[in-house]
């Protein structure tokens, strides 16, 4: 089968550090892959270039075939490829139902009306308030997405991009700060696209226990340059791996989990 | 050959005067990022205390050193009572000190009247040498020497202290650099009273390069100082010596060059500028 | 507040009891107006503003016009005349405001006004629609009385053109070599093109002109190019307070040579003119300047009421605007009809502080006198003063008849 | 061992809301006080009161017996408590060095060298010493937020969420510098990780809607399945 | 929520209809052009709400559109002939350009950030204020020119009520405008912008749509200020016209479109009445101070506008009646 996503020699470089190098990498359609590799590594600069926010010094990206190294990032989103963010980016002064709103709006490609009252569009509504639910904000609709706790930012990110209801998603690490008890939740979430089987997904992660129990695949960065890809045991069984970047927490991890 | 050295000498004179009347905002509105539209009321402040204190005290100098006194008071004030409530909030930043401004200028009018004042350049620096063609008018030396040593000070202070650095944390996130152990408030104020300050010695200086102040004189080179300011990059003060020094040559070579294009000369600097460096010419740095 | 005087008017004497006096003669005056009639007039001036200081010249020249053309009992033809003055801001939006207002609520039957030329322009239709009376003062566009002139315009001020002319008679003259200088702006402009036209007429050559973005801080690239010209005279068209004179003297143009010549403007700006002393060019108004009777009276008047200070430049302005109205309603035998006051006006003579002005009748621009004058430093004056060298009279400076 | 932070029936409003509904915990000299809760139950907010940035309007906190409720936050910052923020704080556009200098009171010596110290525990922070703070990767940034933080010895620390968005091998290492940071400085700690928190914590306060529901010895926790399934959802 | 809106509807109605009834009440015409400066204001001040409040564009630029408008107007009626058709048409040719010319403007300078985009805009708008004043052939210059107005609007209640009808429509308009999902989408670009374009919205496009509707409109306030006039000078294109907008705006609240309403009448109301008082009270003769401390006393009292402080008011009110849960509890499932 056709990788639905294909870098060539995807490369960036910002002044004289180059973050992304030379990094050729395929994603099989309807699978869900991780990212892992070092702080810095160049997992979210990786993101960045594969949904258009940043533009590739050399190489090119292919989406589904097609060379799409100098779309924008609204051409990419509109093709298929959503993404949340590491840092969470939201519309701070908006209410939490605004932003999901929005988001919504998108994937049902409302972006020029001009006329219609948008409360017309009850059917947007309707979907916002079902994705806060399957994040756990309910009861937070209202809330300024800037009076949110940090946690419950990370659940709206993660609720703005399933919104957008794309063929790939890129997942920067979702659960980063969110509280134990409802990483499990978040997980679900995403185990429940993932079966739907329809939905390519790439996750960025450094919950190593979240990772095995998701993953059809890992590939592993490391300054920049892609260092492994293969199933979670190869990657797992990866001495460079195992030293520079999991240590000796990870063993004390997986026997907790 | 006279000729190019006389526009050049000219267009640099003009340009750091207006070096000197952007200094204040520099730090004000570059580094505070505070749009205090009331600056030109501070400058004319300047103008009118220099003028006063010159008058009432016989000494040149005194007159400067009383403009800067003003200036750091009325910074003092200002800050207390018109910036403090806003800072952060650029749409609240322009209607209150836009109000300010007014209350300035006006205020000048209640001391000083409401006539127009000849500010006289002090008997040892009025005059010009000549060289053959070359005609240089003392004061304009003068003032720009004085540019010149603002900058070095200036330079120095934000290059070797770090100041300039709070100040810049203390915009982009004011609770973190409090809870760094920074009383952030107080470096604000005394960067505001300072920037205040700079305006008022910029109105000085200006006031009997000019030979007149107004009421109104604050108003228009406000405007100016923005421009410099922004075409510089924000909160540099290598910046706006450039800039500064390019508006006042461009300035003078137009006047005489191209003089039907000379009323647009700082706009289609200023345009050209940003639409190829739309960060400024400089990036402010320590 | 409204509480506060019910209460004080009988218990306290102080403003309460003038307000009280205040009141009771204001009912007389309305008993009176009764018997009388009255005639209402409307002023529009700049009472805030840069041109602060012209608006309050014109008014208090207006009420002293007002006094003197009445012997002070300010009533003509039978009939009291009544004075609204109302600020423009120098805004024409709020000019034209404010003259609805006058002519709407008011209901003036005279206009007078203003400090400047874009409020006097945007109030003039109305002058017309309303057909009243509007005495143009001090505003000097040409196009005042000129393209944009309606019969109900009549201009005691002075217009760019004769400022111009007058310019000229002070020192052109076959063979003269001039130059000029003037702000980029309209004002500029058209002062200019009606100096040029005067002075060649006279046999001067204008070699080169020179226009400066009048908010510049810096004009020394312009005079470089007019030394470089080497002309004879440097004629100078300049408003508003950002000068030149600083420059020009700094440059050394009066050693090399080169004579300035411009007006002379009111004494605020006068005293900035101190590096160009010795000058010679002309003047509209300053009080030593006219010699009879009107002036004198003015000139003590004024002092008396203005603690000690002299009239200024558009102080003769407001006044002459009044005394023309007086005349003017003492003609018609206090018939304030607008149609009527046009025939009565047209080619009217009048006495003013500037001896005799005639309302020219093609475009109603008043001919008057300006002065050539030299400024000289005088002892006890802190800035240079005016010094007569002649009088132009109103047909030497009678300026082309422009509204057709 | 002695006290040396008393944080007792806090309330704090942020504008209308009102957030805490009755805090209290203490945090003891040498020791590692781990706060604990769900999202948006308010330890964020417990610190932020702590620093002054959201005062509290009822309640003490008490800091070497000195109440420092009113304190500007400054002055609290000054009296040698020290913050990482879970937002990390950093100055976007100033540099790794220039954020480090902000932090610095002094630059004396001994200052100079506790940075050498701080570097070695986050290298990467020297490899981009000159870049932007904003152009950080996430895990970066909060290696340069601790370092900031532990650029002075302070007597306590307030940490909100260290271990976010870094590589489990820093992670380690970030437990390594508190264990041993420990023996001169009194740590306040947010942790969702429960692994990091349990491994270097000593004593654990519950917080849940704004309010304290449990507290005690981290070790009791460990084995108190009930109040980690009730409120930490696990076990 | 929608009680609300319905409430307020029901009143702006009322608030339409008796000014539209207000003329034939009373014939003060000092009122009736006051009114009528305070209508060609709001329609200004909305237009420029449009970029500042709604797509956080800050421009100070935007009496160069209010200048077209004010000189095609003013030309056209000049040269051609005072009529209805010609004061309609020109309002049509004074938008079009507008709208070109802002498009183009847009196209070329929304890529800048904030400040340095206002500073281009204030080059921009500069130099048309050169071209103006040079153009003397044209414009006249500085001086200006008069006109006659259509003899339609000869009764200027006619004017006024032609205003007021303006007014109202480009209110309804606008309030669609900024409640369809496209004004949504205009606050999102307004609050984050890269992350609207990761949404698949192209915020430039938003923009710059965003700022040809307020040139156009802007345009609009321009034909019938001149008309209101009858004469035009270079002062429509100055800065003042731009900073009027922006205060107007800021004063009643931005974001928010009724806002700029109560700003322009604030702003000119105030003026009226300090300026009046100069002439009664001699403390008042430099009344331009207390004029001043309006806009300070504005920003104590309303720190987010007149309009914008009052529905934090209404809001926080209700929430409080409502007994809103001081921290929402979350149920787990
Ligand atoms: N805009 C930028 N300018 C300069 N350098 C950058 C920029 N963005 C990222 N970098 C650098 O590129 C490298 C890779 O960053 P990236 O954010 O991709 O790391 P990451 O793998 O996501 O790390 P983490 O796990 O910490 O999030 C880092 O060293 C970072 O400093
Ligand atoms: N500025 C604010 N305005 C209004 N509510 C706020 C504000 N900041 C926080 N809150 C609310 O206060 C509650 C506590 O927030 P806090 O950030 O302290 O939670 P937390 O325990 O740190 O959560 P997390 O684990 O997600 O970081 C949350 O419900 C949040 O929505
Ligand atoms: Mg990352
Ligand atoms: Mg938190």
């Amino acid at each position: 089968m056709e990788p639905i996503i294909k870098t060539e020699n995807l490369t960036i470089r910002f002044g004289g550090h180059t973050a992304v190098s030379k990094v050729n990498f395929e994603m099989p359609a309807k699978q869900l892959k991780s990212i892992i590799g070092p702080n810095g590594a160049g997992k979210t600069t990786f993101f960045n270039l594969l949904s258009g926010e940043l533009k590739a010094t050399e190489g090119d990206v292919y989406f589904k075939g097609e060379n799409i190294t100098s779309m924008s990032s609204v051409a990419r989103a509109r093709l298929g490829l959503g993404r949340s963010f590491q840092i969470t980016n939201v519309f701070p002064n908006l209410t939490v139902l605004e932003n999901v709103r929005l988001a919504v709006q998108s994937k049902e490609k409302i972006r020029y009306q001009m006329y219609r009252h948008f409360t017309h569009y009850k059917k947007l509504l309707e979907e916002s308030q079902r994705l806060i639910g399957v994040v756990l904000l309910q009861g937070k609709e209202h809330a300024i997405a800037s009076q949110l706790s940090h946690g419950e930012k990370r659940k709206l990110e993660i609720a703005m991009l399933l919104a957008l209801d794309t063929e790939v998603l890129l997942l920067d690490e979702p659960t980063a700060g969110m509280s134990l008890e409802e990483v499990p939740a978040i997980l679900d979430v995403i185990k429940a696209i993932k079966q739907t089987g329809d939905k390519t997904i790439l996750l960025i992660e450094h919950k190593m226990d979240m990772i095995l129990d998701l993953s059809d695949s890992i590939m592993v960065l490391f300054n920049g340059k892609l260092l492994a890809d293969g199933s979670p045991e190869e990657i797992m069984n990866n001495e460079t791996v195992q030293n520079a970047y999991l240590g000796g927490l990870y063993d004390e991890n997986l026997a907790e989990s | 050959m006279e000729l190019l050295i006389n526009l050049t000498v000219n267009g640099l004179a003009t340009g750091m005067l207006i070096f000197l009347l952007a200094s204040g905002l520099t730090l004000i509105f570059g580094l505070m990022s505070v749009l205090n539209f009331a600056h030109g009321g501070l400058f004319a402040w300047g103008a009118y205390s220099a003028v006063w204190f010159y008058s009432l005290t016989g000494s040149f100098i005194l007159g400067i050193l009383g403009a800067i006194v003003t200036g750091a008071v009325l910074g003092f004030i200002t800050e207390k009572l018109i910036i403090t409530p806003v800072y952060g909030n650029h749409v609240q930043q322009i209607l209150i000190t836009l109000g300010f401004m007014l209350v300035l200028a006006e205020l000048l009018k209640v001391v000083w009247g409401p006539n127009q004042i000849r500010a006289i350049v002090p008997p040892k620096l009025e005059g010009s040498w000549e060289f053959g063609d070359v005609l240089i008018i003392k004061y304009r030396l003068f003032i720009i020497i004085v540019g010149f040593v603002i900058f070095g000070i200036f330079q120095y202070m934000l290059q070797k202290t770090k100041i300039g650095l709070v100040v810049r944390a203390g915009v982009m996130n004011k609770e973190m650099v409090q809870a760094l152990g920074i009383n952030i408030k107080r470096v604000f104020l005394y960067v505001f009273m300072t920037g205040a300050a700079l305006a008022a010695l910029g109105g000085a200086l200006f006031a009997p390069y000019s030979g007149v102040i107004y009421a109104e004189m604050g108003f228009e080179f406000a405007i100016l100082a923005f421009i410099v300011v922004v075409i510089g990059g924000m909160g540099s003060f290598s910046g706006s010596l450039l800039a500064a020094i390019l508006v006042g040559l461009a300035g003078s070579y137009m006047a005489y060059y191209v003089p039907a294009l000379s009323l647009a000369v700082n706009m289609m600097l200023m345009a050209i500028v940003l639409i190829f460096r739309p960060q400024g010419l400089f990036r402010a740095k320590g | 507040a409204c509480s506060k005087s019910d209460g004080g008017e009988a218990s306290t004497k102080t403003d309460d009891d003038e307000k009280a006096t205040n009141q009771s003669n204001q009912n007389e005056e309305e008993e009176e107006e009764e018997e009388l009639g009255t005639i209402k007039i409307g002023v529009l001036a700049s009472l805030t503003g840069a041109l602060e200081s012209y608006g309050k010249q014109t008014k208090q020249g207006f009420e002293l016009g007002l006094e003197y053309a009445t012997g002070g009992t300010m009533i003509v033809a039978g009939k009291k005349i009544e004075v609204v003055y109302e600020d423009t801001e120098t805004k024409p939006e709020v000019a034209v405001q404010k003259a609805t207002k006058l002519l709407e609520e008011d209901e003036v039957d005279f206009l007078v006004g203003s400090s400047s030329s874009g409020d006097t322009l945007a109030v003039l239709p109305l002058a017309e629609e309303y057909e009243k009376i509007m005495i143009v003062e001090p505003a000097v566009a040409d196009s005042i009385t000129g393209s944009e002139f309606n019969p109900y315009i009549f201009r005691t001020g002075r217009n760019s053109s004769q400022d111009a002319v007058a310019g000229a008679a002070a020192i052109a003259g076959p063979g003269v070599k001039i130059a000029t200088f003037a702000p980029d702006y309209s004002f500029g402009w058209d002062g200019i093109a009606a100096f040029k036209k005067a002075a060649e007429a006279l046999g001067a050559e204008v070699i080169i002109e020179e226009f400066a973005d009048p908010a510049a801080t810096d004009f020394t690239s312009n005079l470089q190019k007019v030394i470089e010209a080497k002309p004879d005279y440097m004629f100078v068209v300049w408003a508003g307070a950002n000068s030149p004179w600083n420059q020009i003297a700094d440059l050394k143009m009066q050693e090399k040579g080169i004579k300035i010549s411009t007006g002379a403007p009111d004494i605020p700006a006068l005293s900035i003119m101190e590096p160009l002393v010795g000058m010679e060019g002309f003047s509209v108004y300053y009080h030593t300047l006219p010699n009879n009777p009107i002036n004198d009276w003015l000139v003590k008047e004024h002092k008396a009421r203005y603690n000690g200070e002299v009239p200024d430049l558009f102080t003769p302005g407001g006044m002459s605007a009044a005394i023309a109205i007086v005349e003017a309603l003492k003609k018609s035998d206090g018939d304030a009809n607008g149609k009527t006051l046009i025939k009565v006006m047209e080619g009217m003579s009048f006495e003013t502080p500037k001896g005799k002005m005639t309302f020219r009748a093609e475009d109603h621009q008043a001919l008057q006198t300006l002065y050539s004058i030299k400024l000289e430093k005088q002892e006890g004056i802190p800035y240079p003063v005016p010094v007569l060298l002649r009088e132009l009279s109103p047909e030497e400076t009678e300026p082309p008849i422009q509204n057709k | 061992m002695k006290t040396l932070l008393k944080v007792e029936g806090i309330h704090t409003f942020i504008g209308q809301y009102h957030i805490l509904q009755g805090v209290s915990f203490e945090a003891r000299e040498g020791e590692v006080s781990v706060l604990l809760g769900r999202n948006g139950a308010g330890k964020t907010t417990t610190l932020k009161t702590i620093m002054g940035l959201t005062p509290a309007s009822k309640g003490t906190i008490f800091f070497e017996d000195k109440d420092i409720k009113k304190q500007p936050t400054y002055t609290i910052a000054n009296t040698g408590i020290g913050y990482v923020p879970e937002d990390q704080g950093i100055f976007a556009d100033l540099t790794v060095e220039e954020n480090m200098k902000v932090a610095m009171r002094k630059e004396d010596d001994a200052t100079l060298a506790r940075q050498e110290y701080v570097l070695d525990l986050f290298p990467d922070l020297k490899t981009f010493w000159k870049k932007d703070g904003g152009h950080l990767s996430g895990g970066q940034k909060q290696m340069l937020a601790m370092a900031r933080a532990f650029v002075h010895e302070s007597k306590l620390l307030l940490i909100d969420e260290p271990s976010k968005g870094l590589a489990p091998i820093v992670i380690e290492k970030v437990m390594e510098a508190i264990t041993e940071m420990k023996k001169s400085t009194t740590i306040v700690l947010v942790e969702q990780n429960f692994i990091m928190a349990s491994r270097i914590g000593d004593r654990y306060t519950l917080i849940d809607d704004g309010a304290t529901v449990h507290a005690g010895e981290m070790k009791d926790l460990i084995g108190n399945e009930e109040l980690k399934r009730k409120y930490l959802g696990i076990g | 929520m929608k009680r609300k809106f319905q409430l307020n509807h029901y009143l702006l109605v009322v608030i339409v209809i008796a000014l539209a009834i207000f003329p034939f009440v009373s014939d003060s015409r000092t009122w009736t052009i006051l009114l009528t400066q305070i209508f060609i204001f709001s329609i200004l001040a909305m237009s420029y709400d449009i970029l500042l409040g709604y797509t956080g564009i800050v421009s100070f630029g935007h009496a160069m559109f209010f200048g077209m408008g004010a000189y095609t107007t003013a030309v056209m009626l000049k040269r051609i002939e005072p009529t209805m058709g010609t004061f309609i048409v020109s309002i049509g040719v004074g938008m079009l350009l507008a709208g070109l010319i802002s498009f183009f403007i847009g196209l070329l300078t929304l890529r800048l950030k904030s400040h340095f985009y206002a500073m281009l805009t204030l080059a921009v708008s500069g130099l048309f204020l050169v071209l103006a004043e040079k153009w003397r052939t044209l414009t006249q210059g500085n001086d200006g020119f008069t006109f006659k107005a259509p003899e339609f609007f000869k009764d200027r209640v006619m004017f006024y009520l032609v205003v007021l009808a303006c007014l109202v429509l480009v209110y309804v308009f606008l309030r669609r405008f900024v409640n369809s999902p496209f004004g949504r989408v205009l606050v999102a670009v307004r609050e984050n912008e890269q992350r609207t374009s990761s949404l698949g919205f192209n915020p430039l496009h938003y923009k710059v749509i965003a700022s040809v509707v307020a040139g156009v409109i802007a345009s609009l306030a321009g034909s019938l200020y001149a008309v209101s006039l009858r004469f035009v000078n270079t002062s429509v294109l100055t800065m003042d016209i731009t900073l009027d907008a922006l205060l107007m705006t800021i004063i009643g609240g931005v974001g928010t479109l009724i806002g700029p309403i109560v700003g322009a009448g604030v702003i000119e109301l105030a003026q009226y009445y300090l300026s009046g008082l100069a002439k009664e009270y001699p403390i008042f003769e430099r009344w331009i101070i207390f004029f001043g401390i309006v806009y300070i006393l504005a920003v104590v009292f309303f720190p987010r506008g007149v309009v914008g402080t009052i529905r934090e008011q209404f809001w926080k009110r209700k929430m409080k009646k409502d007994g809103a849960k001081t921290v929402p509890k979350k149920e787990v499932s």
